[in-house]
C-alpha cells in the first residue's frame, strides 16, 4: 500500500478547497493549479503550492490534461484528485494519470467508460435487478430516429447528455413539435460543457422525486452505501437544495434501494465514491438514472449524517486501504440540510449574476457547515459556474435542520451580485417544503419572484428611514471633509457611496 | 430637509430635524446609525435592529437587506422642485451641457461632433474608481461641441460635451 | 407551559451570539444590550431588538441588573438569558428577573445560593457520596485563621474565591511565607472580578486532572448528564482548551463520576444546565471542585458529541417542558476539541494584548464550528475578558478532531492583535497533548515561546523574499500614484503601510 | 536595488533585479505577487505558496505569516550608508531637526523650549490616519525651537521642532 503524500487538485471553487481540507487533515501536501482569473482564490492561497495553468477559459486551463500532468510532475504531486466536473468524469485523464505513473483519486478509467456514459451503464445493467426507466439504449445522432425513439418510448421524454452531467443538456419535450428544436439545444450545450454532444432519450417521469445513493468501494471488492440523498428541488434541471435523509423513504425502500446501487457499483467494478441516482414516480417505483463516477456536489450531506470525510475515504481508497467498515456498522444520525447559493438572480429567472464580490460573511455556530472557494474581493466571472457555496446544516431532525438553514440563510451576508439566499430562504420557509412531500417540480409549481419580497410594512418603513440617514451621512461625510482625499486611503472601512458595484 | 423616500411602492415623507433625527408626520424618532464595512451601516430605530448596505448602481440606489435588494429613491424639495421644473421644461430645453460626474479618465467618446443621439444614450465612457462608468445624454439632439479626448483626465463636474 | 416569545441576552460577544442563534433556529425574537463600546458588535447587529446600557465598563452595564430588567421590560422580552461570566450566577440577579414577572433562563436563585457558592456548595454534599478534596468549610477572613487552617489541611494549598469561577483570584500556595501575599491578592481579585472578597482554602492537588460533567435538569426532576469535558489544559489558572470525551476516562469511572454529578445536582435541587467540575488525581482517584450554575464557556464540545443544543435545552426546561430523552437514550459520538482564540500574546507570556481587529476570517468546512462575537473593525478594548472566540472541531475520534483543529487553526486568520493561534497550533501538535496523558501543569511544565516558532529555513528566506517584493510593492504604488489621495478612498482593499496598527 | 533583509535571525543579500523579480547569490527568481486584502499579500515563490501580512508600527515593518509574527528589517544600500554615517557621527551630532513623518494634526506637545530631553523620549503626539503616533526624540539635547502649537495641522516633512 503506497500512501499518497502530495495531492494536486485539479479544480478550482469550493470543491478544491475542501479537497484541500481533508489533505491538510490527513498531512498530506497539496498543489493548486489555477486559471489566470482564479490568481486570488482561495484554493490558490490555501494549497502548499499553485501552478499557472496559463490561461482563462475552462478549455484553456482545467480541461487540459496535459497542463495538469505537467503541473503534477513539476511539483511532484504522486496523486491528482479531480474534484467534480471538468475532468472528472474523463476516462482519458484517468489513463493519462495512471500512464504518468500518478494515482488518480478516483474509479478506474474502466469504470468511468463503463458506467459515466448513460447509455453504456442502461446496457450493462440491462438483465440485472436494477429497475431501469424506458428509454433508448444508445446515444443517438439521426433527429428522424431519434423522433420514432421518442414517440415509441412515449411523450414527455427527456433528451439528455451522455457525456454529462448536473442538468446540462438536458431537454423535457412535451410535444413532439418542439423535439427537433430542443435535440439539437441538448446537442450543443452537451458539445459546449463536455466536448461530446451524444445524447439519449429517455420516458419522462411525472411527479417524480430524484433520490441518489451514495456508495463507497474500496479496491478489494467490498462495497457499502451511506444512504440516500434526495434533490428533489431543482431550478432548470440543476440541484438546488439537496438533503439527507430523504423523508418519503421507508426503511424497507432504504434498504431495496441502497442495494440496487450496491448492485450498479458491483457491475461496474467499480472502486471510490460513487453515486447511483434514481427517479422516484409518485407510485413509490424506483428507476436507475445514471451513476456519477466522482465525489458529487452535494457530499457534505451524507458526510454530515454519517460522520465520514468522503475525501479522506476517496484517499485511503487510492491508496488501496480496505474500508474499515461494514454496511451493519453504518447508521443515519440526524438530518442534514444543503443549499446552493449561486450568484443568479431569483428575481429574475435565476440569471446568472457576475461581478465582484465586495464582502462574504458566512454563517456558522451550531450545526452550520460552509464549503467556500470565495472570498472578499474576488470575482464571481463568466467563465465558471456561478456557484458561490454550500451551505450545510445539521441537527437531530428536518425540523431542527430547516430551522438552522434559515437562521443561517439570513445570517449569510454576500455583497456585490445577487444570490439564491433569499430563494433559498423562500423554499425553506415554505409549508410544502417543510412537510417533505414534494417532487421536482416544486419551483415551477410554488414558486414567484414576488413571493420572496419582504413587505411587512415597519421594517419596510425603518428601512426608508435608515436608508434615508445613511445617504445623509455620506452626504455628511463628503462636505464635512472636503480633503477627505488627503488620508481617505488610510480610514480602515471607509465608506463611498459613490463607488460601489458594476455589472 | 424635508425628503420623499420611495421604497418598495411605499412614499414616506421624511423630515431629517436634526443628527440623525427624522421626524414622519410629526414624529420624531432618534436613529442610532452607525457605518460598518463596505458600505454597510446598523441602525436602531425605536429598539428596532438593523443592518443594510445602501449603493450606488448607474445613477440609481439601492438598498440591500437580509440579501434583498430593494431600489431607493431619496428626492429632497430642491430635487422636486427641479424635477417639477424638469418636467415643464422639458419640451423647451434646447440644450445640455453634460459634466463628469465623478472625476476620471476619459476611457471612450462614443459619439462625433455634429452626431445625433437620443435621449439615454450612451455617449461616453468614464473610467473612475476602477470602474467604467456610462454616460448618458440627458436629452436628445445634435452632439454641438466635444471638450475633452480619449485618455484625458477630467475633475469632477467638468464639462465634457455639449448636446443642442 | 408558558412558551417564551421574546428573550434578552443580559451578556456580549460571542455568547451573546450563541444565545441569539439559538433564539433564531426556534423563532423567538432576541433583544440585545450593550455597554458604549459595544455599539458595533455582532450581537447587537444579529438581535432583532437592542437596547443601549448607558455605559462603557461592565460595572455601569453589564453588571447592572436594573438597566437590564429596565431593557426587558422596554421590549417587553418574557424571558432573560444571562449567558455565562457577568450576572449568570447572581441569585439577586435570577430573583429580580422573577419578580418583574420576567422568566430566568437558568437555575432557580435558591440553587445559585446553595451551589453556585463553593462553601455552601462543600457543606450541603458532606456527607453525600460525592466526593470531596480536604479544604475548609467555610470562606474565611481571617490572615491567622487562614493561615492556621492551611497547615492543618496541609501545603500546598489553593486558595480560590468564593464567588467566582474562571480562575480569577486562585492561588496555588507551596510555602507557608507566600500565604499572606497570595490570600490578599486572592482577595482583591475576587472583589474586582465579582464584588465578593470572600475566599477559601483547600487541598492542592499534584498532577491533577480538570474534568467536569454537563448535567441538564427539567423542572420536575429529571436529571441527566451529558458526560464529561477534560479541561486540563490551563494558563493561569483558565482553561484554554478543552476536549470530550476525556482520554482517561474509563467506562466506568465515567459512570461514577457521572452519578456523582447527578447527585450534585439533585441535592442542590438544580434545574437547568449545569456543570460539576471535578479534580482527578494521578491515582484516579476524582474530587468535587465546584458546581457551574449556568452555561459554560466550553459548552459546543458536549453539543458536538451528543448532537444537542444545549441553549435550547435551557429555554426548553426554562418554559417547563420535560427533558425528551432519559440517560440511556444518550451516547457519546465521537470526539470534540476547544481552542480558546483569546486576544494574549503566547510569547510575552500571555500578555492580554488589544486594538483593532481589521481581518477576522475564520475556518470552515468538514468538522469545523466557530463560535466568535468579534468582526472586522471591532475593538479588542481593556473593559472586556480578551477571549475573541472558540474554535471546535469534531471528528469521528480524537485524532481526528485534532487533526482538524491544527487545519482549522492554520487556516483562521485574525489581523491587528496578538492571538493565542499559534500556541494552540503547539498543543495540539505536541506529542504529550496527542497522547492524551497529561495534566494542568502542561502549560508550565511543556510550553515554551520558541517551541512556537517557524524555523524552516526554505519558508523564513521565502518570507524574507516575498516581504520584500511586497514592501517594494507599496513604495511602487506610492511614487507611481503620488495624487493616489485623489481617489484613494475609493480603492476596494486599497493598501498602505504605513497605516495600520497601533496599540 | 540591492537590499539587506533580516528576518528571524537570519539575512539575507538580495537583489530586486526588476519587476518582481529577486535574486540571491545570482540565483534569479520571479515572484508572483498579488495584494490582497488588509495588507496582505498572495506569493507564489517557485511553486510555493504564502499568504503575509505586512504591517508598519512605530517605524518597525512586521510580517505576519500563519499567525506568527515576524519583525522585518529591510535596508537597501543607502539606509546601509546613512547607518553607518550615523553610527560615525553620533558622538558629534549636536542637534536635529525633528519633521513630521506623515501629514496630520499635532494632538499633544509634551516639551517645552528650554526643556532637556532623553533620546527616544516622545517629545509630540501627531495624529494622522485617525491614530495617534508618537514623536521621538532622535538625540538628546535642550529643545531649542517648537515651530508649531497644538492643534494644528502640519505637512508631512515640515520642521516640528529642534532639539541641540
Amino acid at each position: 500500500m503506497k500512501r499518497i503524500k502530495k495531492v494536486l487538485v485539479a479544480n478550482r471553487g469550493e470543491i478544491a478547497v475542501r479537497i484541500i481540507r481533508t489533505c491538510k487533515d490527513l498531512g498530506i501536501q497539496t498543489v493548486a493549479v489555477f486559471s489566470e482569473t482564479d490568481r486570488k482564490s482561495l484554493h490558490v492561497r490555501m494549497a502548499d503550492e499553485a501552478v499557472s495553468l496559463n490561461g482563462v477559459k475552462s478549455s484553456e486551463t482545467y480541461l487540459v490534461i496535459d497542463k495538469i500532468i505537467a503541473a503534477a510532475k513539476l511539483t511532484g504531486a504522486d496523486a491528482i484528485h479531480p474534484g467534480y466536473g471538468f475532468l472528472s468524469e474523463n476516462a482519458l485523464f484517468a489513463e493519462a494519470v495512471e500512464a504518468a505513473g500518478i494515482i488518480f483519486i478516483g474509479p478506474s478509467a474502466d469504470s468511468i467508460r463503463k458506467m459515466g456514459d448513460k447509455t453504456t451503464a442502461r446496457k450493462l445493467l440491462k438483465g440485472s435487478k436494477v429497475p431501469l426507466a424506458p428509454g433508448t439504449e444508445d446515444s443517438i445522432e439521426d433527429l428522424t430516429e431519434a423522433k420514432r425513439l421518442a414517440a415509441e418510448i412515449g411523450y414527455p421524454v427527456l433528451i439528455k447528455a451522455s457525456a454529462g452531467g448536473g442538468g446540462k443538456g438536458m431537454r423535457i419535450v412535451h410535444d413532439p413539435a418542439d423535439f427537433e428544436k430542443s435535440m439539437h439545444a441538448s446537442q450543443n450545450e452537451a458539445r459546449n460543457a463536455f466536448g461530446d454532444s451524444r445524447v439519449y432519450i429517455e420516458k419522462y417521469l411525472e411527479n417524480p422525486r430524484h433520490i441518489e445513493f451514495q456508495i463507497l468501494a474500496d479496491q478489494h471488492g467490498n462495497t457499502v452505501h451511506l444512504f440516500e440523498r434526495e434533490c428533489s428541488i431543482q431550478r432548470r434541471h440543476q440541484k438546488v437544495i439537496e438533503e439527507a435523509p430523504s423523508s418519503v423513504l421507508t426503511p424497507e425502500m432504504r434498504q431495496k434501494m441502497g442495494e440496487a446501487a450496491i448492485e450498479v457499483a458491483k457491475i461496474g467494478t467499480y472502486y471510490g465514491a460513487g453515486t447511483v441516482e434514481f427517479l422516484v414516480d409518485k407510485h413509490r417505483n424506483f428507476y436507475f438514472l445514471e451513476m456519477n463516477t466522482r465525489l458529487q456536489v452535494e457530499h457534505p450531506v451524507t458526510e454530515l449524517i454519517t460522520g465520514l470525510d468522503l475525501v479522506r475515504e476517496q484517499i485511503r481508497i487510492a491508496e488501496g486501504e480496505t474500508l474499515g467498515f461494514e454496511q451493519k456498522d453504518l447508521k443515519i444520525n440526524g438530518h442534514a440540510v444543503e443549499c446552493r447559493v449561486y450568484a443568479e438572480d431569483p428575481m429574475n429567472n435565476f440569471l446568472p449574476d457576475t461581478g465582484m464580490v465586495h464582502l462574504h460573511r458566512v454563517p456558522t455556530g451550531p450545526g452550520v457547515r460552509v464549503d467556500s472557494g470565495i472570498v472578499d474581493g474576488m470575482e464571481v466571472s463568466v467563465h465558471f459556474d456561478p456557484m458561490i457555496s454550500k451551505l450545510v446544516t445539521w441537527d437531530r431532525d428536518r425540523n431542527g435542520a430547516i430551522a438552522r438553514m434559515c437562521r443561517a440563510l439570513e445570517e449569510y451576508t454576500l455583497s456585490g451580485v445577487q444570490t439564491t439566499l433569499p430563494f433559498c430562504q423562500f423554499v425553506m420557509k415554505h409549508p410544502v417544503f417543510q412537510s417533505g412531500n414534494f417532487d421536482t417540480h416544486f419551483i415551477q409549481n410554488y414558486f414567484k419572484p414576488e413571493h420572496i419580497e419582504i413587505d411587512d410594512p415597519e421594517t419596510i418603513q425603518n428601512l426608508a428611514i435608515g436608508g434615508l440617514n445613511a445617504i445623509h451621512w455620506f452626504i455628511r461625510e463628503e462636505k464635512s471633509e472636503p480633503s477627505l482625499s488627503g488620508n481617505g486611503a488610510e480610514k480602515q472601512g471607509s465608506l463611498n457611496l459613490w463607488k460601489v458595484r458594476r455589472k | 430637509m424635508k425628503y420623499l423616500v420611495k421604497i418598495k411602492d411605499q412614499e414616506y415623507n421624511l423630515h431629517v430635524t436634526g443628527f440623525l433625527e427624522t421626524a414622519e408626520n410629526g414624529n420624531r424618532q432618534t436613529i442610532d446609525l452607525v457605518p460598518l464595512d463596505a458600505n454597510r451601516f446598523s441602525a436602531l430605530i425605536g429598539t428596532k435592529s438593523y443592518v443594510f448596505e445602501i449603493y450606488q448602481q448607474n445613477g440609481e440606489k439601492f438598498l440591500v437587506y437580509k440579501n434583498h435588494t430593494f431600489p431607493l429613491v431619496v428626492e429632497d424639495e430642491r430635487d422636486r422642485l427641479v424635477s417639477h421644473m424638469k418636467q415643464v421644461n422639458r419640451e423647451t430645453q434646447t440644450f445640455a451641457d453634460i459634466k463628469a460626474p465623478m472625476p476620471g479618465l476619459v476611457s471612450k467618446i462614443l459619439v462625433t461632433e455634429g452626431g445625433v443621439v437620443q435621449k439615454g444614450q450612451t455617449i461616453l465612457v468614464l473610467e473612475a474608481m476602477k470602474m467604467e462608468n456610462d454616460v448618458k445624454a440627458p436629452i436628445a439632439g445634435e452632439v454641438s461641441r466635444i471638450l475633452v479626448t480619449e485618455k484625458q483626465n477630467v475633475e469632477k463636474n467638468s464639462i465634457l460635451m455639449r448636446i443642442g
